[in-house]
């Protein structure tokens, strides 16, 4: 395949933290409009492998190459500007600024007075307030604080981030663990209308069925290492479950739920 | 020879123009002069000294903080068989050769007798007075306690009004006297125990503008109070001649060196500056 | 999809659109959010109303522009001193900063500068002490304490040897002066000063971006970074909005006193700080407020004039201060329980 | 039912936050060794109920039982002397202290030298790695700080820590949120586990195929109040999620996964 | 269970067990582990040896003693004081609790005491004061900084009242100096205290579950609470922890120099800080080291004494120490980039 239609290829990213040694020499290609999970076991490096992609980590060795051109991101604000979006497992929220601030952070919008340029704190609570809405969440005022909000409250704060500000690649980490059932169909929804506008998706998550809902690919990583990659045609639950584990694994809860109601 | 000079702190012309007084001795003498400064710690002044006997200096010279608190040190220098000299604050039933320096009690009642003095023929035997002092300052506290003594001694019709503290720092005195002055309107004179007391007076009576009504006392000349000596609302200060004293330390324990005897108390005398004899202080403050 | 829903209505499942969770939000709603400068409002209001009480002079006008006046470099540099604790970081070095430029200003006019330059010149290097400091903590990742610490350190003993331990005098001719003794318009020009200072303040921090980096560095200075800011920058320069500040109130120092001083704000850094967390902001960071800042600067300033005007003892003086505050912020925690965070 | 047979009953619980009723009059009831599911919207009081029970909100009004006797539980150590532990959603791990340090956070063994009571460092790793090892989590030492590890391992620390201490009543909110499909069955056995010998579950989870494995009955909140309980036998995913969303709703990442593989 | 998988093998589907992706930890990864304290203690070590060589007087056995005696109430509070930041803290009361047991102990003795009791009541004292400022910080939750800069006015200026600004001696002869003078197995007995209190110190900072909630507590306080463990009281020992031992070293002090003055410990409470700071000890809490608060304090009592037998010019010894301390951490955090957090 020519390199020239990838939107971003990443070749032999090592990465070490002391002893351990979180990626070994992993490869990732991503093409307009697709849309990758990528999976593993807890540890194997999902988290830390999509960081170096927004710029928070900076490897050891490897080469980024975003629409063919290489770039080297010190900071996640050079990831930014090749509009690299991020939601970040932890959800790096400012506890102690109200949602919209955390929505708009790094790109408030302001209007002059006197020619000094000062938030425009009613186009953020109203522009917050829809993306919110979008998302399905029921927050009852923009001006709350994050830091007492629930876990899924924040977790769609930092989902509306990264989201609305027209990426070109969006990577996800585990976007939906703590969103209820309806957050989680709003967020497969989004995906869909972002991949389908042209934007590249990294979705990493452990509710496996949602893999088959909107990913075009599955990529596996095992103890920092890839170690299998799959057309999402060509795979199943129980497959892809197998090569997390590194071997034959029965899991009841990643099957199909026929069996709904009937106790073990 | 090597003399060691421990100081107080940095911050007040008194002390530096001590160690200026002993660094011109040391120079003729041809001795090295070291001075550390204790910035206002008594237990630095302790452990400094400890530290220059371990090094076997000569001689010390000592402006002490806590007078109680460095007798050990002193005791210790001397068991090293190394002199030490107290400047300016003398050391009660201390092991150190000699003092000198100005008596602070009994200039204290010299200048509470001038004061005292002025009132009478003045302002007609009565007056209120504010006082401005630093209370962690030992020495200050005699100069308080000197003053208010001869004050009473003198029979006239004084009144004692507040106490500030001015914690020897210039900016803490003049807030706290401009907040005395709101706070006793009918005062009409003050006394400051120090030098960065007497600043904040000065300063605080101009920007109350109060020149007029206020009459100043203090200790230490600088130039703010030698143009209120000149315009007369500063009524006297007591000059100490610390240059003299850290003079006077240094050729005392050269002549140790050689053998000598020193006079265990060695006074320099303190004038009191008013506007008869400003003149001979002008030159110091151009 | 089959529907095995014990209820048919195709809308609503339970009735619960019918009344909402959320009321609106009351005075007291509001009040308890912004616990903190609520509570030292009350404080300083209590205080003053003791003291207009105890004390004939206290609720002249002579002795509220005083007090005004006497707080303007407090009011100066704690403005400035928010916005470092709010990232979470601290300057130490703002009394050195106030000394050196208090000495530094008095021999550069004495050596004939015009007092324009002078103060151009006092405000730049402010400037560059903060930078330096900043580029240590932003850049280097040293811890602000130990910095400026160090710093505190050096920039006094430059004041020291600058000044040969003399104080050196201002011209009390020069216009230079003004700034520290001057009246306009029927108010004192250090306070004018320190008002400006106060709005530009109030609005950097609530209404610019800065000042919500500010805030959010505080909180969480990875997330902020995540989101593309460069908090580096943003740290520096915080740290050269608290120099800037000290070197103005050393400026109107030395204007008032007519001198200066190498031991000019002695123990200020820590007056400072004591005024911004008293005031509601947290030393943890995150947390900042420029109205409370005022208020805890105020707060101080009426007691220590209050208490003199009340001809408290000095010897009682610290003791009746230190009782004060801290009893009356335990009344308004007692009061304000649960609106108020510990850190 | 004769109240004797329960172990948990919360009756009337309200909490209000500022301007929003957080609790509105909830009840909850638990038999010993039933297993129930908690789920609700995001933001509907799943967590802070639960909160009220480890003793670490207290409520405005209402009253718990605990095996008849009605206790008042002024702070989590009250609660824990009655054997109720909870995995909290935020995990609530001190991030300077080791993995060992935080399982053991609390109840740290002891062993006396010369009659102090020091700190059995030893066993405290020796024990940790089996429980760890328990819950198929991979990591490296114990003797690593909590602040670097992975969501997942982050996760099963704090599973570790509650379900190891012989608890009555064991609350698990979203436990599983950030955990790997093998550590998610591990988690799942877990709770039969203890069920098995008698412990009380609650289990809060948006996972709703994970309620059908484990649970005997599952209680619905909507917005702070109670609106619906089933026996598990009596329902079925697609009824769960109509409760939830409040109107029938079609959920697809909820659905049975029989078309895996089918884009949509 | 349909297997689709496209590997049949029945135990490892890809080769991964075959090499660890974890390597046995360095010498070097444990260096870097401990940054911060290896850090401090190159400094130190930097330290002495430059004065070493410079002086001739430091490397003598007389000499490394006096620096130990001198800094004994430094090491001792500072011991203390690393519980009280972990904790996420700060009392800045301990130079007011050291000039205030001070003056007692002295004032006490000369009223005719014996000695004994009055080591006893003053070190009940400080404990005493310690519970109450630590039942202010941990059961009201009013910010420590507040509540230890309240107690820092109101306790020395309660020690200015007793004086009357005047400093109590202590008779030569009295047993009582022995705690400060006297030398036991060739070792000063002020020296020989603060050994032990920093051998106990360190056992209950990382072998007793105290000191484990102590590092929770600064790390997630509210974890440590949900954990059980009562977070309230063992806030409130931290603070008794500091101002006993702040207690401790105003006896010391007081016996060495023999006598009691209020002006003791001025500024003592930056001092004490800066050497648990220097050491590695965060001021956010979590994060702290007895070991390098001991090398933190024995640094500054260092620079001190090395600076005075170099006959360093006063005017320069605090521009010369700012550097050092800033330039020695910065190397060092170079040099550890990435060990070593800033917060
Ligand atoms: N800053 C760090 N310092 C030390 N070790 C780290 C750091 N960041 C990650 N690691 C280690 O690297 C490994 C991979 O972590 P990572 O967060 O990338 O895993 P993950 O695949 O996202 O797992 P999960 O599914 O649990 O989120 C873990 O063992 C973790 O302990
Ligand atoms: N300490 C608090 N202060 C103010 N509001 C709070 C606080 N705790 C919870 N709330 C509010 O109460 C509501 C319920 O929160 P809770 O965390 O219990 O929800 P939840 O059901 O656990 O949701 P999720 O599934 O997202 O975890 C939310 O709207 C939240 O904003
Ligand atoms: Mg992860
Ligand atoms: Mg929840």
């Amino acid at each position: 395949m020519d390199s020239e239609t990838y939107r971003v290829r990443m070749t032999g990213i090592s990465k070490r933290y002391n002893t351990i040694q979180t990626l070994d020499n992993v490869s990732l290609n991503l093409k307009p409009g697709e849309v990758l999970g990528l999976v593993g076991d807890n540890g194997a490096g999902k988290s830390t492998l999509s960081k170096v992609l927004s710029g928070a980590v900076i490897p050891d060795s490897g080469t980024i190459e975003i629409d063919g051109k290489v770039v080297s991101f010190s900071s996640p604000a050079d990831a930014r500007s090749e509009h690299v979006e991020m939601v970040y497992q932890d959800l790096s929220l400012c506890d102690t600024v109200d949602v919209a601030g955390n929505i708009f952070l790094g790109r408030e919008p302001r209007r002059r007075v006197l020619g000094v340029p000062f938030l425009d704190k009613k186009r953020m609570h109203d522009e917050a307030r829809i993306m919110l809405d979008r998302l399905g969440i029921v927050i009852a005022d923009t001006r709350l604080k994050v830091e007492n909000l629930s876990g899924g409250q924040r977790q769609s704060i930092a989902i509306g981030r990264a989201a609305s500000f027209e990426p070109s690649v969006l990577i996800m980490d585990e976007p939906t663990a703590a969103l209820a059932v309806a957050e989680v169909e709003a967020v497969l929804d989004l995906i869909r209308a972002v991949s389908a506008r042209g934007v590249s998706v990294i979705l990493i998550t452990h509710r496996l069925q949602d893999l088959f809902l909107v990913c075009d690919r599955i990529q596996v990583m095992y103890e920092g290492r890839n170690v299998a990659e799959r057309r999402i045609e060509e795979t199943s639950i129980e497959d892809v479950v197998n090569l997390i584990v590194g071997r034959k694994f029965q899991a009841r809860s990643a099957r199909r739920s026929e069996d709904n109601g009937a106790r073990p | 020879d090597t003399f060691a000079l421990v100081t107080i702190n940095q911050q007040a012309l008194f002390f530096n123009q001590i160690n200026e007084g002993a660094q011109k001795a040391a120079d003729a003498a041809g001795a090295k002069l070291v001075i550390f400064n204790a910035n206002n710690v008594p237990s630095a002044q302790n452990d400094a000294m400890e530290n220059y006997i371990t090094q076997k200096v000569d001689g010390i010279i000592l402006v002490a903080i806590d007078v109680n608190g460095v007798k050990p040190a002193i005791t210790a220098a001397k068991a090293a068989g190394i002199p030490v000299i107290a400047i300016d604050a003398q050391i009660p039933d201390g092991d150190n050769v000699a003092f000198v320096g100005v008596d602070n009690t009994k200039a204290g009642e010299d200048i509470g007798k001038a004061y005292a003095e002025y009132v009478k023929t003045n302002m007609d035997g009565t007056a209120k007075i504010g006082v401005i002092g630093a209370l962690n300052s030992f020495i200050q506290n005699q100069r308080l306690d000197g003053f208010k003594k001869a004050v009473a001694d003198s029979g006239q019709k004084i009144t004692f009004l507040d106490t500030v503290d001015g914690q020897n720092v210039q900016d803490v005195a003049l807030t706290a006297a401009e907040n005395l002055m709101t706070a006793n309107p009918d005062m009409t004179t003050l006394y400051a125990t120090g030098e960065p007391a007497l600043i904040g007076a000065v300063s605080a009576v101009t920007s109350q503008g109060r020149t007029g009504d206020v009459k100043v006392f203090g200790w230490d000349l600088t130039k703010q109070a030698v143009e209120g000596i000149d315009a007369g609302w500063v009524a006297a200060v007591v000059q100490q001649d610390p240059a003299g004293e850290g003079k006077a330390a240094v050729e005392a324990l050269t002549k140790l060196k050689k053998g000598e005897k020193i006079e265990p108390i060695i006074n320099v005398p303190v004038t009191i500056v008013t506007k008869e004899n400003v003149d001979q202080f002008r030159g110091m403050f151009k | 999809m089959s529907n095995s829903s014990t209820s048919g209505d195709n809308t609503a499942l339970h009735p619960v659109a019918a009344q909402s969770r959320v009321r609106e939000s009351t005075l007291r709603d509001r009040f308890m959010a912004n616990g903190s400068v609520v509570s030292i409002a009350i404080f300083f209001l209590v205080v003053c109303l003791l003291f207009s009480v105890v004390t004939d002079a206290f609720l002249t006008a002579p002795n509220l522009l005083n007090i005004v006046r006497q707080s303007a470099p407090l009011l100066i540099v704690a403005a400035a001193m928010t916005f470092v604790i709010t990232t979470g970081g601290i300057d130490l070095s703002v009394g050195s900063v106030l000394a050196l430029v208090a000495t530094l200003s008095a021999a550069t006019l004495q050596a004939g500068l015009p007092w324009p330059l002078v103060i151009i010149a006092m405000l730049l290097l402010g400037a560059a002490v903060g930078a330096i400091q900043g580029f240590f903590i932003a850049y280097e990742r040293i811890p602000a304490f130990i910095v400026t610490l160090a710093g505190l350190s050096v920039i006094r003993g430059i004041a020291l040897l600058i000044t040969g331990g003399y104080s050196i005098p201002v011209e009390a001719t020069s216009p230079f002066t003004v700034i520290g003794r001057a009246w306009f318009l029927g108010v004192p020009v250090p306070a004018l000063i320190a008002l400006v200072v106060l709005v530009i303040a109030y609005l950097a921090f609530n209404e610019t971006r800065f000042g919500r980096y500010v805030t959010g560095i505080g909180a969480n200075a990875e997330a902020v970074r995540r989101a593309g800011v460069d908090t580096r920058l943003t740290t520096l320069m915080v740290y050269v909005l608290s120099s800037t500040a000290a070197a103005a109130a050393g400026i109107i120092l030395a204007a008032r006193l007519g001198s200066g001083s190498s031991n000019a704000g002695q123990g200020f850094e820590l007056e400072v700080i004591a005024a911004v967390v008293l005031g509601g902001t947290s030393l943890f960071g995150g947390r900042g407020t420029i109205i409370g800042t005022i208020l805890g600067a105020m707060t101080v300033a009426v007691i220590a004039n209050g208490l003199i005007l009340a001809h408290m003892s000095p010897f009682l003086t610290p003791i009746v201060t230190g009782t004060i505050i801290l009893i009356a912020i335990w009344l308004n925690f007692r009061l304000f329980r649960g609106a108020i965070r510990s850190r």
